[in-house]
């Protein structure tokens, strides 16, 4: 008999339009000491599932049918105080952010110690000697001092250790890990993951693992269940769903994944349900600015370009503090080509892209466009002509758009600002465009809230191209999507790239999609390049220990089906 | 975060449907105290500005009232003039109803034009300070706290004495009112500015702001165009409360002595003249102008409640 | 007490028969000083009537009785007064009145820094006969001289000079602004300005011990409300003055006795009489129409005081032909009648001085001085609109009321006067001569009325010893005055005071409250 | 850390100095004081005597600077009005306003975050949505009739309580306290509530919506999920997080409930300071109301420092030492 059964499990939102199926008739399994993934993208259900394990479904969510029982005991539909009883002790769950899951105001030896005696009871001194044990098995160095601190001492990797020593407080029988290395950096997602597998093994801890992560999949769980629209599309064991999908679904979620191994020319369209919108590149073409992109002198120069932010605000100069975000970088971005910038998060190479935006000003070094140095223009009609010729697309769908602007105002922003044209001609060129980037122009009446992730992106990528630019700046442009949705923007960037002849700087974490996009990729870290490569140079052997060490650390996706694929000729 | 699938835009649909069943509507229409309140605010107001049509007397003509209507209990005939009035009349035989309905009018004036002042006052220094900050942000909410250091009747005193001071001496009584709408305002700004600044930090770093900077827009552009519009929902909150605040306060500064002329009583010249008939047993004279304070400022709060709870996303 | 009573005699016997009580009082303002030559006004004055006294003072009717003089007459034609001094009188601190004591008193508030300094401007010298005699020599005859002392209190010169108290101090203040020491029937045990003052009986008084009291409290209470609803609920025995709008609430209530009274302050409409044109008005350089007696004919006709004293004062007071009441000395029964309430007239009489259809203009008023002051404020407007003249009204508080006057800040005015001498002499004075800085006159008289026969018989009458030929010249400028309609007298501000119904005591004219006629039942 | 209160304190002088300025420029508008400083008899010589005497016939910013040479020896001359020096006036009148305000404002705050917290945890509950209508009540009606209205009710109707004043008061060293003696404490009830009542709302509000946002962040869902109980949860994580915000506000409030004793305490009859100013104004009594106002802002400025600090006692990640490692 399996540790945590979950049988026909269907959970229901009555919403004020429709009653919205957020789990539809689901069964699942965990056996003890196995991790059992559950993976599939948004909005697919596999959240809900751990939330109405715990008993921790909001309003007005609800269990409509099924059962779930925890070593052969029924729980779901126990009452308040039951329920409670059994999470912490027999069931227990980690969160996505570590940061916002502890309580910033109480330290970590108070949140352990509550727990501990909330569930066990017991002295002090028990309670301490506990939590102390738990930190060092979590591997968090020099426990004693650690234990007293607060939460915002910690590293993000060591809050979500921190996270996972509650979880183990009182020895659950399963964990629900909930998305629990989404917002760490690949080096820390990795030791994350490696924890949770000795945990599982070493106490027989049953463990859902919920991700849209193909990779950490493939890395981490034994069995692996699909969902997709609340319902399971495949399950089984790891190796086999992803070796050799037989669901068309997972098929087409693994096409999506992009390799570290092989570069593909595009990723394969199988898109399942939706229907495909069609992004007009061509069309576009037809009249763009004819550009001469002789790869051979570069459209940007980078030279020792600098930046300290203030850290500490003093009376007097001398007890402020700085930071170097940047620290004397210096590369060149040749014409026509997609060039890469990698590191992780605090490397600065977001801060890098900000410069040559030009929304941060620069505190040293030079930065050269066409000859002309742009790092410190002041007049006015100078700094447009730049700016016309530099777009960027934002990391977050969600915030780079003016949520109280509609969206044909947001697109022609920047031809109304540049004055590049009048009256009823901005409305066409607004409308040809949404129509290109395959939203259709009547989504211009719409505001921002009223469309998908991806359809956003494509409206920043509208309002980018609004100006006709040579030059666009991506800072981590899909890494708020689903894989499929990736895939699309991924592809279209390319399209761009190849069709209307732009250079893109693309800044990315994310190694795999550097892969398939960059011609040639910076790594950064703490503010420095520290190697500078062709990208299949840079893959095939790396210079540098810190660049290998990245690249040893990104999971593994050698057993992950590659039918639909065709690499790079 | 996204649906998996993009789905075609559905054709939009008007305006309005589009606002009717939008979740601001929706929760409206589920609330029965907003409604009820919005109801009695509606009426109210709507009193007030058809004052002329609606009263049966004008109460700031003088040459229409008769001293010995004066103190007629309300319904019943006075014992000299035989004439009967709705809500009585006070001491100037006024009849209260229509004073009432006059006097609302002057308060309501007083409290919108105070607060829309007080806003745009708060708004502009609070987005003035949340972005461009260092020095001038200081500046501005050191001054915020001088003024949270006068109490609203010592502004409102040096106010009046100021105008008083500079105003030739005729066209005293009409800038009265003026005087307590800039005195008020004056009181009131600092939490608009406050809360705008509060709004505004956080807006002020979300990436469709460095997209608007990145186009190459302005400063005053960024801040009115772009940020504005993204942090008016607090500050609608706080309008709708401090409507309430100001006309209360208006009372209070009649109370002191410095308010509407008594010639031309607002709601809260009537309770401060009122309030001293409480135990000579014509209550009439503070009730009823007390009953419809209260009616109003409580309305006005219960929307502004309202509001606070639809206006939070995270609340639905 | 009873002890000490019995030791005096058997005349106490009445008092002590009725058993010792506490008593609380409140009034609006507080006295604002405990120095009875530092400021010349009413509430001062009232309060510190009962902790000192003058040579003479005032019974429940007015009447001038011996106080620290036992009697006096007039020395020579008029040169002056020769006062007999009572003798055995002790101050609070226990030192003996003498004639030093009145020597003293006399320079202190006759001095530079006195504000009672104008009581004194008839005498030329004090002199000390002996110890118990004093003549005090005036420049003219003077036959109301004693009458017009009774508010100049006696310090004792050792006490005030100990203390450096010796020269009043209004701004800084001094010992004597907070302690007192004088020979009145209560001695002040306890003072904290604006909060109470505490009153006690002075063992060694030389007076008819009336009272029962054995501890007085007085507490400032602002605002008329509270203090109604202090004395309903039984925190204060007695308040002064009553909003006159509660006096029938409170006459319901079996617990509380109103009393009432005819004050000697009447309220009048003043005019600017100098100024060539209006300076509230919509019609710009029209010649001042308040320089027409007709005008102010018509003002008076159209001012029906019977409708205010019916509704605004709740039939409290009485219409007011003259600058001063019924009550006072000096005034002129031959012109008792006051112009009848009658619009027709005062149209046209607007109509015979050119202003048929009306003019606008500045009606300035206290809204913190007299009883409902404001509220008769409205009412004028509203009368006057009547005949077609509009007024606007501006209502202030006096703090900004009489700065607002000096500078001319008006059309038409709002005042009330309390004659300090209780004879019809002292409006004059003060009202109706024509403004002269050194000789003292028509300090009040804003508008600036001037007529040269008033201010020729002022100065006889202030020196006309005979009742009769006095009494005709004050007839014959009551006329002028009302021919001229100089003021617009309208009525005689009430006196109503609250107490609880156990309380029996004497309310006079002077709205001055003295403990030493209180039971405590 | 300490160059912050460092500057602080110096915006804080800068304020006082403008407050100050203010302060002065208005006087001269308030009134004269000259007509309450003499009788009826009075003459214009002496009106002009007296002006020069007081110094009033100088520019404002020359008495200013007088009145600031002074002040800064904690001499803030004589009142006009009682011709005793400001400070002992308002060194007695201190008490009784320091009385009302911490007793109200202790009610404000105790009832004020009990309230929010059960109206936050009972949020859809009948009683909770009674309580916030009702409580608006507080704020919508002005201060002035709502003590009015007590009075009347509960020491005319009901003879309960007295209606002015506060009571018998008893000298500690030279502090006058009420809450010695009976009637001293029944006296301070009604003023209490009335000056309490529209704070007690305000931090209640708050304290409520603060609360709602905080019991959805996810350290609380994860309390949850650690099988923490309610009680340990709202009283124990969600309270101290709503604080944070909560202590501003509030800090303010406390600050204001000081200038709302105005209004309180004359229709109380109260003998505080706000008692004193409002006298002061009516008679025009220039350094009283100099003094006062000086204080008023000391006061602010210095609750608003202390707010700083708190801030820093609450939430460890203000604190110096915070940085992540």
């Amino acid at each position: 008999m399996s540790l945590l059964t979950i049988n026909d499990l269907t959970v229901e939102f009555p919403t004020r339009r429709q009653l919205f199926t957020a789990v539809d008739h689901v069964d699942l399994s965990v056996e003890p000491g196995e991790i059992h993934g559950l993976v599939g993208e948004s909005g697919a259900g596999k959240s809900t599932i751990g939330a109405a394990i715990m008993g921790l479904l909001d309003r007005p969510g609800r269990i409509a049918s099924g059962t779930i029982k925890l070593s052969g005991d029924e729980i779901s539909g126990l009452d308040a105080d039951a329920m409670r009883g059994l999470r912490g002790k027999k069931i227990s769950m980690i969160f996505q952010d570590p940061l916002t899951s502890l309580n910033p105001l109480f330290t970590v030896r108070e949140q352990l110690t509550e727990t501990i005696q909330a569930h066990l009871g017991g002295t002090d001194a028990e309670a301490n000697q506990r939590a102390r044990d738990l930190i060092d098995r979590v591997g968090i160095p020099d426990p004693d001092t650690r234990l007293d601190q607060y939460p915002h001492q910690f590293s993000g990797g060591m809050r979500q250790r921190v996270v996972i020593a509650l979880a183990l407080c009182t020895e659950p029988d399963v964990i629900i890990a909930d998305e629990p290395t989404t917002a760490l950096d690949v080096s820390v997602q990795a030791q994350i993951l490696d924890l949770i597998k000795e945990l599982a093994q070493e106490r027989q801890v049953g463990v859902i693992l919920i991700t849209h992560d193909m990779g950490v999949i493939a890395d981490t769980t034994d069995k692996v269940t699909v969902m997709y629209a609340g319902k399971v599309v495949e399950t089984g064991p790891t190796s086999q769903v992803m070796g050799q999908p037989t669901h068309e679904y997972t098929k087409s979620l693994i096409a999506a994944v992009p390799r570290p191994t092989l570069k593909l020319h595009r990723f394969p369209q199988i898109s399942y349900g939706g229907r495909e919108t069609r992004f007009a590149v061509e069309d576009m073409a037809r009249h763009w600015p004819k550009v001469d992109n002789d790869t051979s002198k570069p459209v940007f120069e980078i030279r020792n370009l600098t930046k300290k932010f203030l850290q500490r605000k003093g009376l007097l100069p001398w007890d402020r503090t700085y930071f170097t975000a940047v620290d004397d970088v210096s590369f060149d971005i040749r014409a026509g080509e997609v060039f890469g910038v990698v590191g992780e998060s605090g490397s600065g190479k977001s801060t890098v892209a900000r410069m040559i935006a030009g929304l941060y000003p620069v505190d040293g070094g030079t930065i050269t466009f066409d000859g002309q140095v742009v790092s410190d223009l002041t007049n006015r009609a100078a700094l447009d002509a730049y700016r016309k010729n530099i777009q960027m697309i934002f990391q977050d769908p969600y915030s780079s758009l003016n949520p109280r602007m509609r969206v044909d105002d947001i697109v022609a922003e920047p031809i109304r600002h540049h004055k590049l044209m009048e009256g009823a001609d901005v409305k066409r060129r607004v409308d040809e465009l949404l129509d290109q980037v395959g939203l259709g122009h009547e989504a211009g009446l719409k505001f921002p809230h009223e469309f998908s992730g991806g359809q956003r992106q494509r409206i920043s990528i509208a309002r980018a191209l609004a100006t006709q630019p040579r030059f666009l700046i991506c800072d981590e442009p899909t890494s708020a999507l689903d894989v499929s949705i990736q895939a699309q923007i991924l592809n279209i960037l390319k399209d761009l790239q190849e069709h209307l002849g732009l250079t893109l700087l693309f800044i990315s974490h994310d190694l795999p999609v550097v892969r398939q996009m960059c011609d040639r990729v910076a790594v950064m870290k703490q503010g420095k390049v520290v190697e500078l490569q062709e990208t299949n140079a840079l893959f095939a052997n790396p210079q540098t220990e810190y660049a290998s060490e990245l690249l040893r650390l990104m999971p593994k996706l050698d057993d992950l089906s590659t039918d639909g694929l065709e690499a790079e000729v | 975060m996204t649906d998996t699938i993009e789905t075609p835009s559905a054709p939009t649909k008007s305006r309005f449907s589009k606002f009717w069943d939008g979740d601001f509507a929706w929760s409206f229409r589920h609330s029965p105290v907003a409604i009820i309140a919005s109801l009695v605010v509606l009426v109210l107001v709507l009193s007030a500005v058809f004052a002329p049509l609606i009263a049966p007397y004008n109460p700031f003509d003088p040459a229409s009232l008769n001293l010995m209507n004066g103190f007629t209990p309300p319904g019943t005939p006075n014992a000299f003039t035989q004439d009967t009035f709705l809500l009585g009349t006070d001491d100037q035989g006024r009849d209260v109803f229509s004073t009432i309905l006059y006097g609302m009018r002057i308060s309501l004036f007083v409290g919108v034009s105070a607060v829309l002042l007080a806003m745009i006052i708060g708004i502009v220094l609070g987005l003035v300070a949340a972005y461009f900050g260092g020095w001038i942000e200081t500046l501005i909410m050191r001054v915020a706290d001088v003024q949270l250091t006068f109490p609203a009747i010592l502004v409102a005193m040096l106010i009046f004495g100021i105008a008083k001071g500079v105003t030739p001496p005729e066209y005293r009584n009409e800038m009265a009112i003026y005087v307590l709408i800039i005195a008020i305002a004056l009181s009131d700004w600092v939490q608009f500015a406050r809360v705008v600044r509060g709004a505004a930090l956080v807006e002020k770093n979300k990436e469709y702001v460095q997209a608007a900077r990145l186009i190459g827009r302005g400063s005053f552009p960024i801040m009115f165009r772009h940020i504005l519009p993204n942090v008016l929902s607090p500050v609608l909150v706080i309008a709708t409360i401090s409507l309430a605040l100001a006309i209360i306060a208006e009372a209070t500064l009649s109370f002191l002595g410095v308010g509407a002329p008594p010639t031309q009583p607002s709601l809260g010249t009537l309770i401060r003249i009122g309030q001293g008939f409480l135990f000579s047993g014509e209550w009439w004279i503070l009730f009823f102008p007390a009953c419809t304070l209260l009616a109003l400022a409580l309305s006005v709060n219960l929307l502004g409640d309202w509001l606070r709870d639809a206006l939070n996303p995270k609340l639905r | 007490m009873i002890l000490r009573n019995s030791a005096i005699g058997i005349a106490m016997l009445a008092a002590t028969s009725v058993q010792a009580a506490d008593f609380k009082w409140a009034s609006t303002t507080d006295p604002q000083t405990m120095d009875p030559h530092a400021v010349n006004s009413a509430p001062v004055l009232g309060f510190l009537n009962n902790v000192y006294e003058g040579l003479v003072r005032r019974d429940k009717d007015m009447s001038v009785q011996p106080a620290l003089a036992v009697s006096w007459e007039p020395i020579g034609e008029g040169d002056g007064w020769r006062f007999k001094l009572r003798e055995g009188v002790t101050f609070h601190d226990g030192s003996t009145f003498d004639a030093q004591d009145v020597l003293f008193s006399y320079q202190r508030a006759s001095g530079e820094a006195a504000d009672t300094r104008s009581w004194f401007a008839p005498v030329s010298e004090v002199i000390v006969v002996d110890d118990y005699t004093v003549d005090i020599m005036t420049t003219a005859p003077n036959p109301l001289f004693p009458s017009s002392i009774a508010n100049w209190m006696i310090m004792d010169q050792g006490w005030t000079e100990a203390n450096d108290a010796a020269v009043p101090d209004k701004e800084a203040g001094n010992f004597a602004t907070i302690n007192a020491n004088g020979t009145g029937a209560f001695k002040v045990t306890e003072r904290e300005p604006g909060l109470k003052t505490v009153l006690e009986p002075h063992e060694g008084w030389w007076g008819d011990v009336e009272h029962n009291i054995t501890r007085a409290e007085f507490n400032p209470i602002q605002n008329p409300a509270t203090a109604v609803a202090a004395l309903l609920s039984g925190d204060v025995d007695m308040i002064n003055p009553v909003p006159i709008q509660d006096v029938a609430r409170l006459q319901e209530d079996v617990d509380i006795e109103v009393i009432q009274g005819i004050e000697a302050r009447v309220i009048m409409l003043g005019f600017d009489h100098e100024a060539e044109t209006l300076k509230y008005t919509d019609d710009e350089g029209k010649p001042n129409p308040f320089r027409d007696p007709r005008v102010r004919k018509a003002v008076a006709k159209a001012v029906n005081v019977d409708a205010i004293l019916a509704t605004i004062m709740r039939g409290n007071a009485e219409a007011a032909s003259q600058l001063v009441s019924p009550a006072m000395s000096g005034y002129s029964s031959a012109h008792a009648e006051r112009p009848a309430f009658d619009v027709e007239g005062a149209k046209a009489l607007l109509a015979e001085a050119g202003y048929a259809d009306g003019f606008s203009f500045g009606l300035k008023c206290p809204n913190d001085r007299y009883l409902n002051d404001e509220a008769v404020c409205q009412a004028v407007v509203s009368m006057l609109a009547q005949i077609g003249i509009t007024a606007e009204l501006e209502a202030m508080p006096v703090r900004n009321y009489w700065p607002e006057l000096r500078e001319d800040n008006y059309d038409m005015y709002l005042l009330g006067w309390s004659p300090g001498t209780f004879d019809a002499e002292h409006p004059v004075r003060f009202l109706v001569a024509t403004p002269n800085e050194e000789k003292k006159l028509g300090s009040w008289n804003f508008g600036g009325f001037s007529n040269a026969r008033v201010d020729e018989l002022l100065p006889a009458i202030q020196s006309e010893l005979d009742e009769t030929k006095r009494q005709a010249m004050l007839d014959e400028v009551a006329k002028i005055i009302q021919d001229e309609q100089v003021y617009v007298p309208m009525y005689v501000q009430p006196l109503v005071w609250g107490t609880r119904s156990n309380i029996e005591l004497t309310q006079r004219p002077d709205n001055f409250f003295l403990l030493r006629w209180v039971t405590v039942n | 850390m300490f160059a912050y209160i460092v500057r602080r304190m110096l915006q804080s002088v800068i304020v006082l100095l403008v407050v100050g300025l203010v302060a002065f420029s208005m006087f001269r508008f308030v009134g004269d004081p000259i007509d309450n400083m003499l009788g009826q008899e009075r003459t214009q010589a002496d009106i002009d005597r007296l002006r020069t005497e007081l110094g009033l016939d100088q520019p404002i910013p020359v008495q200013y600077y007088k009145f600031l040479k002074e002040a800064v020896q904690g001499n803030f001359g004589v009142s006009y009005r009682q011709g005793r020096p400001v400070s002992t006036i308002i060194a007695e009148r201190a008490p009784a306003t320091l009385e009302l305000a911490f007793v109200s404002g202790f009610l404000a705050i105790t009832m004020g975050i009990a309230l929010g917290v059960f109206t936050a945890i009972r949020r859809q509950g009948v009683a909770a949505n009674i309580i916030m209508t009702v409580s608006l009540i507080g704020v919508s009606l002005p201060t002035f009739l709502i003590g009015i209205l007590l009075i009347y009710i509960f020491s005319v109707e009901l003879d309960l309580l007295p209606s002015f004043g506060r009571g018998e008061t008893v000298m500690i060293g030279n502090w006058s306290t009420g809450f010695l003696t009976t009637s001293g404490l029944k006296a301070l009830i009604l003023p209490a509530i009335t000056l309490g009542l529209y704070q007690m709302t305000l931090i209640m509000r708050l304290v409520r919506s603060e609360m709602l946002e905080v019991l959805r962040a996810d350290y609380v869902r994860f309390a949850r999920a650690r099988g923490l109980s309610d009680r340990v949860i709202n009283f124990r994580h969600a309270l101290k997080n709503t604080m944070v915000p909560v202590i501003t506000i509030t800090g303010l409030q406390l600050g204001s409930i000081i200038a709302f004793a105005i209004i309180t305490e004359t229709v109380f009859q109260w003998p505080g300071v706000g008692l004193l100013f409002i006298n002061a104004i009516q008679f025009v009594d220039i350094p009283v109301m100099a003094a006062y106002l000086m204080l008023i802002s000391v006061m602010f400025v210095s609750i608003n420092l202390i707010v700083d600090l708190l801030y820093y006692a609450i939430d460890p990640r203000l604190r110096v030492d915070a940085r992540a490692t």
